[in-house]
């Protein structure tokens, strides 16, 4: 028999449209231990072929992923990133909060005005503040959507950082040597 | 700058520059096409190669965008240090500028891999989906209104207190008013030919405000009756006592 | 260990914008007997917080009944009562029943829709019939929940209202040339 507050979590989360926070999830269900009810829906879940997943905070029920060829033929392809958007939402997840002059140091071209108005549009990235230094340059920073869009539970999921980081290929760019030294005019293809 | 042109099929790298974004991607794809780890690539055979592909380029007429070339004359500049005798004046040597590009490219190297790593995730909406037909949530936000006891007593006080003000301007403010100083010294004064003092004309009081406004009010009276030519006004000086008697011309 | 192909159906269940027939369910879910995982998963659920039921030939996953509630949930702030509306509640309470435009008489200002309905949401002042009148205005009148907030046991309990009285300041206020005069009848019910 399942724990009352158990079930009244698992209700509240099967019939939420967006993931929940454990504060989001106690205005719903009601005093008792959101934790502890999470742990035991997420392993009561595990092998199921719906499963609960954090996202940044955040926990929703989603299809497990290896049924995946299953449930795929009925939907529509989601956003087809160009590969322009696609290395520019990488820069952003690997390296946030970076600055565009930083993103296209990186890339070596300039970033094309639709290519980050296209992943803002998604929802996965969005401007953070602005770095205090000369020109008070505007920075950006992936979203909760992000995450939750890619299944990954924060950050420190993301494929390879701790490699990528280790190997120094996340340092900061320095955006006025890259110029200097590599000055490139040209538009992205 | 995409060109249909007839291509050898011995080219390995298609001479269109189209199919670059710009001259790092270019660079990245011929030093991947030395298929060694970038970390170990020879930047010189990479020069080299860069400066081939965009001669091959010009020998087809194309037009070649500036940064290409800009990117071309800086690989000749390096590659003729790289080969020069080394001069240890020069910063940064030859060799260190040889390292950043390697590591501009390893860079960018890693930022396309892990793109293609991140797409190719179960991706929600595409790979796995959330709950196709939620309930939803509704949380919905009801004020809890607060008053106590006191505020409805003090409100409904200062409700009666605003439709009932008559009462209380009368009772508050001693005046005499003008009018009534005028009637009355009018009527003291009367048909006497002596002298009075101003004062005299005044009504009892206990009441000092009351009493400066009868004086204040009473000596406007005299002023207003003497200009109609009914009393008289003397004072002796700055200060004396101001007298009054009605004016004998007006007797009946 | 769950079937893969119970898996499948519930996974395919879960994703599905409507209910679906065990045909549909067939045609996504690949090879495999749909009635028996159908049953299989109905009894997994049954006593959860969420529950598979069947409605004229079709399935779908539903939030359980009993846990309805907790789908909308109100939240109580606490909001400090605006001075007219202070002032309409006095004059109710102590002249009930009493019509809108002799509140606004009393008053002197006229009475904005929105003041009343605010007594009336915070559950202190309730319709009271109409009065037998031209335009039968309709009468208002406090309620229990009122002598409860306010620590009255009647209206009686309101102070000074006998001094208040005899002080003339409770006498009937004239609206529109004196036409319309406040009853007291109904005022010690």
């Amino acid at each position: 028999m399942t724990a009352p507050f158990t079930r009244a979590v698992e209700a509240t989360l099967f019939a939420s449209e967006e993931p929940l926070t454990p504060d989001d999830i106690a205005a719903h269900a009601g005093p008792g231990d959101v934790r502890t009810a999470l742990a035991e829906l997420a392993e009561h879940y595990g092998g199921r072929g719906v499963e609960l997943v954090e996202r940044g905070g955040r926990w929703h029920f989603q299809t497990a992923g290896d049924l995946a060829h299953l449930l795929r033929r009925t939907r529509e392809e989601p956003r087809r990133l160009s590969r322009a958007a696609t290395e520019t939402l990488a820069i952003i997840a690997y390296h946030e909060p970076v600055s565009r002059a930083e993103i296209e140091a990186i890339r070596g071209v300039q970033t094309a005005k639709g290519t980050l108005d296209v992943l803002m549009e998604a929802g996965w990235v969005r401007p953070a503040g602005r770095r205090e230094a000369p020109g008070r340059p505007l920075l950006y920073a992936t979203t909760q959507a992000f995450l939750g869009h890619f299944g990954l539970q924060s950050r420190r999921d993301l494929p390879g950082i701790d490699d990528l980081r280790a190997a120094g290929l996340l340092d900061p760019v320095d955006v006025s040597l890259g110029q200097l030294q590599l000055e490139s005019g040209g538009e992205e293809g | 700058m995409a060109a249909e042109l007839p291509l050898r099929a011995e080219d390995e790298l298609q001479l269109s520059l189209g199919a670059w974004e710009g001259p790092l991607d270019l660079l990245l794809n011929l030093a991947r096409a030395q298929k060694v780890d970038l970390a170990q690539i020879s930047i010189l055979q990479l020069v080299e190669q860069y400066l081939e592909y965009l001669t091959g380029a010009r020998a087809f007429k194309l037009e070649i965008a500036a940064d290409y070339l800009v990117m071309a004359a800086w690989l000749a500049y390096l590659k003729s240090c790289l080969l020069l005798p080394k001069d240890p004046q020069q910063d940064p040597s030859p060799e260190e500028l040889a390292a950043r590009l390697q590591l501009r490219l390893q860079r960018l190297d890693a930022m396309r891999e892990a793109g293609a790593r991140l797409m190719a995730r179960d991706r929600l909406g595409r790979d796995v989906f959330a709950r196709g037909a939620p309930e939803g949530l509704r949380l919905v936000r009801k004020a809890a209104w607060q008053a106590t006891a006191f505020d409805l007593y003090a409100a409904y006080g200062t409700v009666r207190a605003r439709s009932a003000p008559v009462v209380h301007m009368v009772a508050r403010r001693a005046v005499l008013t003008l009018e009534e100083a005028i009637e009355r010294v009018s009527a003291l004064v009367g048909a006497r030919l002596e002298w009075r003092r101003l004062e005299s004309f005044l009504p009892v009081t206990q009441d000092p405000q009351f009493r400066r406004s009868a004086l204040a009010s009473s000596f406007a009276a005299a002023l207003e009756l003497a200009r109609k030519g009914h009393v008289e006004v003397q004072q002796d000086g700055p200060f004396a006592p101001i007298m009054l008697r009605a004016r004998a011309a007006n007797m009946p």
